[in-house]
């Protein structure tokens, strides 16, 4: 285990550095930044006063050892929009996302395995037809769509919640459901399916000969079994969630990393583009290197 | 709640700098509510008098500008010359880009002279007639403020202090006790951010904000609640003249009048949104009310396409219809409509939207190489009455986004600016004239019309200063 | 007869098919008192098996549906019951060993969790649970049972994983047990320390016995009446001697002809033959346990080598090492002079075709997806050089019909078949490729002893005509004493004896080999009973 | 033909695809799917063709006509768009697009992620493991931003545009496919497999990939709704299809501002998407118990007659 962690670790440390020197060169390619910042009219004097200042002027190689020099003293570098560090700008936003994600992906686990599970034990069954359908639904509607529909009834016509911002636990619920939706559609189906095979193994047939209750065996005994391709997917949507969800950030204010990200790759904001990818790249590492340890506790077959 | 309000906007503030309160985010927090300035523009009135009580015109271009006494800034110093010296040094200062520096006083050297406490001299290089009014974007910091580094926690003399700014959530102002001026109604203030426009007009909606600025026409579907504004921008089609066929000034033509422009307003664009026949509007000094818009006549595009095919003009060659996303509500259902009315007559063009980088590349000098004919949409903004800088970069020869390069029309726009009074009114009429029906420089289309979303308990109606100002001594209770 | 149990009546049960209904059990008609031993005997694919699942309701319906009869359990109609009450029956009062074991352990939860669950599910306090899981695993001879039970189900081998299905089935000393096949992997030493468990148990809480199995032996050993089922009918009942001495019924006469172990033992083959496979010094650890130590063997083109022994010591773990399913720890396995345990990927395709092998776990090895046609045939899509594609239909139907199925078995799929049908599908796929040598890895023991006959002289003829070599691991000694030409007998990862069938048989060396053979049960009831009753004496002497 | 007479009786195979028919017909929600996702496929073809004209001829003043006008038109039964053109025309029109898009991207992500999986998952740990960190970098990687770059580096064409999009959706697929390669290849039967000689090759796509495929359709059913959404976002930043040119993705996102006014400019294309992306999954559906032999009796005739 500790060799496969070291191993890893290694691995994941040089993946990292490449996929720096990936978005450094590359999102250099995607233009020059000092026109965004300066007004249309500036003179070609005071651009190139900019770009001293922000080291646009040297070659691009020297600007990347710079980089990673200052990177090893874990300086990130100013970010140019907000002219305060970089790394600042982004963890405030990482915050409030790895909340969401937390927060909607606990959400979309239970759910979705609890109900994926009973509709995949009653397959063609009333449960299971009105289960797929509103989550097929739910998952293929465009995310937008279904918030300004909620904020209109139940902020402006039912005013039971805030329409969007921060501050009260009731600003979460929206923002959670509607993010929940499309991860819900989406691993409950991945939890019916594999929990269909599942649920016709042979082992099952043992659980039952055992008499063991019904939601042992769906939970207890089938689930386990089908729970691969599910933590699978889980991860990429949590990874989704992790790289910021920006509708719905936008729509309702929500300070989180994916507009932060947008918006900085837009303006060329390249210090912050930076740490952002090299913030949430750190998480999803971690999350995979997770998800793969879980693979070989839920499955003692999986070695590695 | 009674006496405090909330804004919301539609983007977050990035700094929080009063150098560079014109851009409209900025501008609409810190702008005479934080900080004040030298003078005030006022669209109904003219030039008022805010921290300066006077100015008179020194001669060689150097003006005199007397300061109101016992103005203090908001963590009690007094507001002096020095102040006003060093925020015009701020302004220019190489080691920020502040906004204001590089857009009213770009190629301008500026240097001040304190004679007193209360009176400087303000001296411009080339001379600016103009430069009172110029005073008038100038915010006032204190003598303290660092010159390489935007400030976090701006300190003004206006009404408002700046209590908090939480990233990503809200920013707090409240009343300024020791305000030199009247006392205003509103005691507190929060703004808040939100993008989407049907959100914040739900969110006045809701009673959970009291004014949004600028909501989306769609949005400004309740009379009592939304007002409309002419906003000070002008939309046009920047046309650069040295590529073919767009050197033919019957091409030019065909493309001015193959425009229905009457079928945008009260459908796509707002009702009330003007068509344009300059790059200003109508507010600014010189505007000609009588020139007429290129009316709406295909046929006559066609034919002016048959003439200038028939002498050779490569008409057939593709022009690239630029549009910038996200410039205006509905822009991508204008560039289509315009798109859909030039291939009607007969034009070979195609559509690209490009994201803002991208189109500045393509708007701003230098060119890119093998760019072809292009049409570029571009909106202008001008609000302080005075067409000097617009013509200067939109159609000298030298001008940053200049698509033109007419010695005739160099020389129109330098004598302008020299000129004060009532010549330069003629003057710059009679440049809006010739670029307007003599080289027909652009395709100018709109002066468009903006709406704001006002809570029903608030007194408040918007003009055309909201676009890049909201000042909350200016809103009542009802 | 006196306390009844479980009746079945009149109980059949089709399957529907896209070709057509499969009526797998028709009209069958037995009873099981308290304390008794009913042995279903029958021929493989007969319905005994879906029978027996029938009474747990363990039958998917559909595809399956009972077309009529009824079970009572202690008087009442278990098919009527809710659903709530079967599943109070099921595992407490009524158990069941299921015929294929691995496939029927759950392969991600530890055998202990598995053991205790089904103690728990029926209101056993959680803390007992691991005391007498551990306890049962001892009495049903897992090694090191302590630390085994958080072991998984693929860490076991075959026997042992039946076994912990025994363990599991008697977690709870049920009324009812149904043992489908419950010794097929055991050898007979460890076989006969679980029909003692049994009988203990039978002894001590009156549990009655319903035990489906091919193997006369344990039939004349512990049953009390006899059931015979051919093609989902019964045709012959009565107490197992009667049976044994008086058939009536055409089958049951066939199957008793066929009973092995008394044919001419075969001589050894003659000296100076190069070897096929020569293995020297292969070791397999498993962490620190040594799965195999240091073995070595031979085969000799033509030759059938039988290995035999203790469950778990390491046989099927030489297959899977000598095919490269396992990587060895060291060690040489020669084929045709060419070293399996170090040769690369791309020689070692080429020597696949000629080593086939026959798995422990018919079930497991055969593709779900796969018809059965596509899993026979894929021999041919993988090796074309073998028979060009307009023949491989015929082919497939010609081996299907040599191991006893049918041509119209080919568009089914492996779950519709029963455990000794998979079975021989994996024999018909082994022998599609023609190979030189096949590793048979208790290939025939889920055969009923008609159709293992049947099988056994095909792999002779094969034999005799293409000199064929077989390694032969089987538990059955009966029947290697008939097949084999020479005997390794293994025990914990070490060949302990080994030499031609003849010397293993009428003179072994070694007092494992000896036990072993003496163990070995005789299909007459009435000599069993004979050595039962002079065993007892014999314990009785002793203590 | 001369051996056909060793055996007499063969047996013959079913004809599969008339099976597959009856059982498509014997579920009516998959069976219902496929005539949608077929007429989606006739719009797809042919509807530029037929209707490219109506579908692009503006109306500035006839604009957002409310729908169900049913004395108008019938390309105007779903009412009209912000620059007046109908919406059921341009839903139409925009078939082609879309489904070249979505089915573009999809496929490739499909395709490649799925392949690289299960060569992760099946062959030697090195490769193993640069193919995974090429996932995790794929997958930290914000495709906005691979978006920009291509945008700058690159034309823009619809081309681009899928492998955008594909490339950003690999990983899900590379993931599911090894973590179920993982567990599949322990199983007997591909030792059986291996046993027999099979190559590598086949292991995987005969053995192992049928185990797994059913999983990644059914994520990648869902991708579709995602990618059409998607593709329009790219779209507004220039990249890809840019107007007159139309997809429903397109037309829901322009409609987005008027969601609260004239809901039915972005309703309709997105009501398009739904019922696409449900079909597909029915389909999908349909098509995992078709396949799993253990499953199909469900989609067979094999009603228990009473008794
Ligand atoms: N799901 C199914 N679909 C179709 N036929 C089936 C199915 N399950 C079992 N059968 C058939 O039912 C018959 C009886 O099977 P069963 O498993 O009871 O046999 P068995 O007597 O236990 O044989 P064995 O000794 O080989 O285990 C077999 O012919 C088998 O092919
Ligand atoms: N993957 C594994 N991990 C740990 N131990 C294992 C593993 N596989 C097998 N073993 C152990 O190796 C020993 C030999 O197993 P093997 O399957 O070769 O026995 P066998 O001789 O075939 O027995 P049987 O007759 O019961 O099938 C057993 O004690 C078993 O517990
Ligand atoms: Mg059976
Ligand atoms: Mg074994
Ligand atoms: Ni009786």
């Amino acid at each position: 285990m500790m060799k496969f962690l070291g191993k890893r670790a290694v691995a994941s440390a040089i993946s990292l550095v490449g996929l720096m020197l990936l978005v450094f060169f590359l999102s250099r390619l995607s233009g020059d930044p000092t026109g965004l910042y300066l007004p249309l009219d500036a003179s070609e004097e005071s651009r190139n006063q900019f770009r001293e200042i922000h080291g646009l002027n040297d070659p691009l190689i020297v600007q990347f050892f710079n980089y990673m020099g200052d990177l090893a003293r874990l300086d990130f570098g100013d970010s140019i929009r907000r002219s305060e560090p970089a790394i600042d700008v982004v963890l405030r936003g990482f915050v409030w996302t790895l909340q969401l994600a937390l927060i909607t992906m606990s959400l979309v686990v239970t759910l979705a395995i609890v109900v994926g599970s009973l509709a995949a034990f009653h397959v063609g069954g009333v449960f299971d037809r009105i289960a797929t359908f509103f989550s097929l639904i739910g998952a293929s509607a465009p995310d937008f769509w279904i918030a300004i529909v909620a904020i209109v009834i139940f902020s402006v016509n039912l005013g039971w919640v805030p329409t969007s911002g921060t501050g009260s636990i009731w600003h979460w619920i929206l923002p959670v459901s509607v993010l929940f939706i499309r991860p819900f559609g989406l691993v409950l189906q991945i939890v019916r399916g594999s929990m269909i095979t599942a649920l016709s193994s042979a082992y099952v047939k043992t659980a039952r000969a055992k008499g063991i209750k019904n939601r042992s065996i769906i939970f207890v005994h089938a689930l386990r079994n089908a729970l691969l391709p599910v933590i699978t997917v889980i991860g990429d949507q949590a990874a989704a969630l992790l790289n910021g969800a920006v509708v719905i950030e936008s729509i309702f204010g929500f300070p989180g990393v994916g507009k932060l990200m947008i918006d900085s790759i837009l303006q060329r904001d390249f210090t912050v583009v930076m740490a952002a990818i090299m913030v949430t790249a750190l998480a999803i590492f971690i999350m995979n290197l997770l998800i793969d340890i879980l693979y070989s506790v839920l499955d003692p077959r999986i070695r590695y | 709640q009674d006496n405090s309000v909330t804004v919301v906007l539609s983007e977050e503030l990035e700094i929080v700098e009063p150098c560079s309160a014109t851009k409209s985010n900025v501008g609409r927090v810190l702008f005479q509510n934080i900080s004040e300035t030298v003078t005030e523009m006022d669209p109904a009135t003219g030039l008022e008098p805010r921290l300066a009580e006077s100015w008179e015109d020194m001669g060689n271009g150097t003006w005199r500008f007397t300061l109101r006494k016992g103005v203090t800034f908001s963590d009690g110093s007094a507001m002096e010359a020095d102040d006003v010296a060093h925020s015009l040094v701020r302004m220019k200062s190489p080691a920020i880009a502040c906004e204001i520096g590089a857009k009213f006083f770009g190629g301008i050297d500026i240097t001040s002279n304190i004679i007193d406490a209360h009176t400087i001299d303000v001296t411009a290089d080339p001379a600016q007639p103009i430069l009172p009014m110029l005073m008038s974007t100038v915010t006032v910091t204190p003598s303290d403020t660092p010159l390489d580094k935007f400030v976090d926690q701006p300190i003004g003399t206006g009404p408002y202090t700046f209590d908090e700014y939480a990233r990503g959530q809200y920013i707090k102002l409240s009343a300024n006790p020791n305000y030199w001026g009247e006392k205003p109604t509103v005691q507190s203030a929060t703004y808040v951010f939100r993008a989407d426009s049907a959100v914040r007009a739900a969110m006045v909606a809701a009673g959970e904000a009291d004014i949004s600025p600028s909501i989306a026409l769609q949005d400004a579907t309740d009379p009592a609640m939304d007002f409309s504004y002419p906003n000070s921008e002008t939309v046009f089609l920047r046309i650069e003249h040295a590529q073919a066929p767009l050197n033919d000034r019957r091409v030019r033509e065909a493309l001015n009048v193959a425009v229905d422009r009457e079928a945008f307003v009260g459908t796509i664009l707002a009702n009330g949104t003007l068509l344009a026949t300059g790059i200003t509007p109508p507010s600014t000094i010189g505007y000609d009310a009588d020139l007429k818009p290129y009316a709406y006549d295909p046929d006559r595009a066609r034919a002016l396409l048959e003439e200038a095919k028939a002498d050779g003009v490569p008409i057939d060659t593709e022009i690239t219809l630029i549009g910038r996303t996200n410039n205006f509500g509905n822009v991508l259902e204008t560039m289509e409509a315009l798109l859909g009315m030039y291939q009607d007559v007969g034009f070979n063009m195609k559509l690209e939207m490009v994201e803002v980088a991208e189109w500045l590349e393509r708007y701003a000098k230098p060119f890119p190489e093998n760019r072809g004919p292009e049409l570029i949409e571009a909106q202008h903004d001008n609000a302080n009455g005075d067409p000097v800088f617009s013509m200067y970069f939109k159609y000298h020869s030298e001008g940053q986004q200049s698509g033109l390069t007419d010695p005739k029309v160099d020389t129109m726009i330098a004598e302008a600016t020299a000129a004060t009074g009532d010549a330069r009114a003629a003057k710059w009429k009679e440049l809006f004239g010739y670029l307007h029906e003599d080289i027909i420089a652009d395709v100018m289309l709109f002066h468009m019309v903006g709406f704001s979303r006002v809570n029903e308990r608030l007194d408040f109606v918007p003009t055309i200063r909201t676009n890049s100002e909201l000042q909350l001594s200016q809103i009542k209770f009802k | 007869m006196g306390d009844r149990l479980l009746e079945v009546r009149n109980l059949s049960v089709d399957f529907h098919t896209s070709h057509g209904t499969v009526h797998a059990v028709r009209d069958v008609s037995w009873h099981l008192d308290r304390g008794e031993t009913l042995a279903i005997l029958g021929e493989s694919g007969s319905g005994k098996s879906v029978s027996a699942s029938a009474v747990l309701n363990l039958i998917d319906m559909p595809p399956g549906e009972i077309t009529s009869g009824e079970i009572l359990f202690e008087g009442r109609d278990v098919i009527k019951m809710s659903s709530e009450e079967r599943r109070a029956l099921n595992g407490h009062r009524i158990a069941m060993i299921f015929q294929d074991p691995l496939s029927h352990l759950n392969p991600v939860y530890s055998v202990g969790f598995q053991i205790a669950e089904t103690m728990t599910a029926h209101g056993v306090d959680n803390s007992q649970t691991r005391a007498k899981t551990v306890e049962l695993l001892e009495r049903v001879g897992i090694p090191d049972a302590a630390t085994k039970v958080d072991a998984y189900p693929h860490q076991f081998s075959g026997g042992q994983r039946q076994r912990i299905m025994i363990a599991m089935a008697l977690a709870l000393k049920p009324d009812i047990l149904i043992a489908d096949e419950p010794t097929t992997a055991l050898d007979v030493t460890v076989q006969a320390q679980i029909l003692a468990l049994l009988e203990e148990l039978q002894e001590e809480t009156g549990m009655g016995l319903l035990l489906i199995t091919h193997d006369l032996g344990v039939v004349a050993e512990v049953a009390d009446r006899v059931v015979v089922m051919n093609s989902g009918q019964i045709v012959e009942t009565g107490t197992s001697s009667e049976v044994y001495h008086n058939p009536t019924h055409p089958y049951t006469k066939k199957l008793i002809a066929a009973i092995p172990g008394s044919g001419e033992m075969a001589k050894e083959l003659g000296p100076g033959i190069k070897p096929i496979l020569e293995i020297s010094g292969l070791t397999k650890h498993y962490g620190a346990f040594a799965a195999l130590d240091n073995v070595s063997l031979t085969v000799l083109p033509g030759e059938s080598v039988a290995i035999v022994g203790e469950s778990g010591s390491g046989k099927s773990t030489l297959a899977k090492t000598i095919l490269r399913l396992e990587e060895a720890t060291s060690g040489q396995a020669l084929f045709d002079g060419q070293d399996l345990i170090s040769m690369n990927a791309k020689d070692l395709f080429n020597v696949r075709r000629d080593i086939q092998m026959v798995f422990q776990d018919p079930t497991q090895s055969l593709n779900p997806r796969m018809s059965i046609y596509e899993i026979v045939s894929e021999a041919f899509v993988i090796h074309p050089e073998i028979l060009a594609k307009q023949l491989w239909k015929s082919r497939v139907c010609e081996l299907l019909e040599q191991v006893g199925l049918q041509a119209d078995h080919m568009y089914r799929y492996p779950h519709q078949f029963s455990g000794g049908q998979r079975q021989r599908i994996a024999i018909a796929r082994a022998l599609a490729l023609e190979p030189k040598l096949i590793v048979c890895d208790e290939a025939v023991s889920a055969l009923d002893v008609s159709i293992q006959a049947q099988v056994l002289s095909l792999l002779t003829g094969l034999q005799d005509d293409l000199g064929l070599s077989f390694l032969f691991i089987a538990h059955d000694l009966p029947l290697v004493r008939d097949f084999a030409h020479r005997v390794i007998v293994m025990q914990n990862g070490k060949i302990v004896e080994q030499g031609p069938v003849a010397q293993i048989f009428d003179a072994p060396r070694e007092d494992y080999t000896r036990n072993l053979i003496a163990a070995s049960l005789s299909p007459d009831p009435k000599i069993q009973a004979e050595r039962r009753v002079a065993l007892r004496k014999l314990q009785g002497a002793v203590t | 033909m001369a051996n056909s007479d060793l055996v007499p009786d063969t047996p013959e195979a079913p004809s599969p695809s008339a099976q597959l028919l009856r059982m498509l017909w014997n579920d009516k929600f998959a069976f219902v799917s496929v005539l949608f996702l077929l007429v989606v496929l006739f719009c797809a073809l042919f509807g530029p063709l037929l209707l490219e004209d109506v579908a692009t001829k503006q109306n500035l003043r006839g604009r957002n006509a409310p729908p169900f006008d049913f004395s108008a038109n019938w390309l105007y039964w779903l009412g009209g768009d912000a620059l007046g053109r109908p919406l059921l025309a341009r839903i139409i029109v925009a078939a082609q697009n879309t489904i070249f898009v979505a089915a573009g991207a999809v496929f490739f992500s499909l395709t490649i992620g799925t392949s690289l999986g299960l060569i992760a998952g099946y062959t030697s740990k090195t490769l193993s493991q640069v193919i995974m960190r090429l996932a995790d970098i794929i997958m930290s990687f914000p495709s906005l931003l691979l978006a920009v770059i291509v945008l700058f580096m690159l034309d823009s064409s619809v081309f681009n545009l899928v492998i955008v999009l594909a490339i950003t959706r690999i990983p899900v697929y590379l993931r599911t496919a090894r973590a179920e390669t993982l567990e599949v290849r322990e199983r007997m039967f591909v030792q059986a497999a291996r046993v027999m000689g099979a190559s590598n090759r086949r292991i995987i796509f005969r053995h192992i990939l049928p185990v797994v495929f059913p999983t990644l359709v059914t994520i990648a059913t869902l991708d579709f709704a995602f990618v059409m959404l998607a593709e329009s976002s790219l779209s507004f930043l220039g990249i890809g299809i840019q107007p007159p040119e139309i997809t429903w993705g397109l037309m829901v996102a322009q409609g987005r501002s008027y969601l609260t006014t004239a809901w039915g400019l972005s309703f309709w294309p997105g009501l398009a998407i739904i019922l696409t992306t449900l079909s597909l999954n029915l389909l999908s559906n349909w098509m995992r118990t078709a396949l799993d032999p253990a499953q199909r009796w469900r989609l067979e005739n094999v009603r228990t007659k009473n008794g």
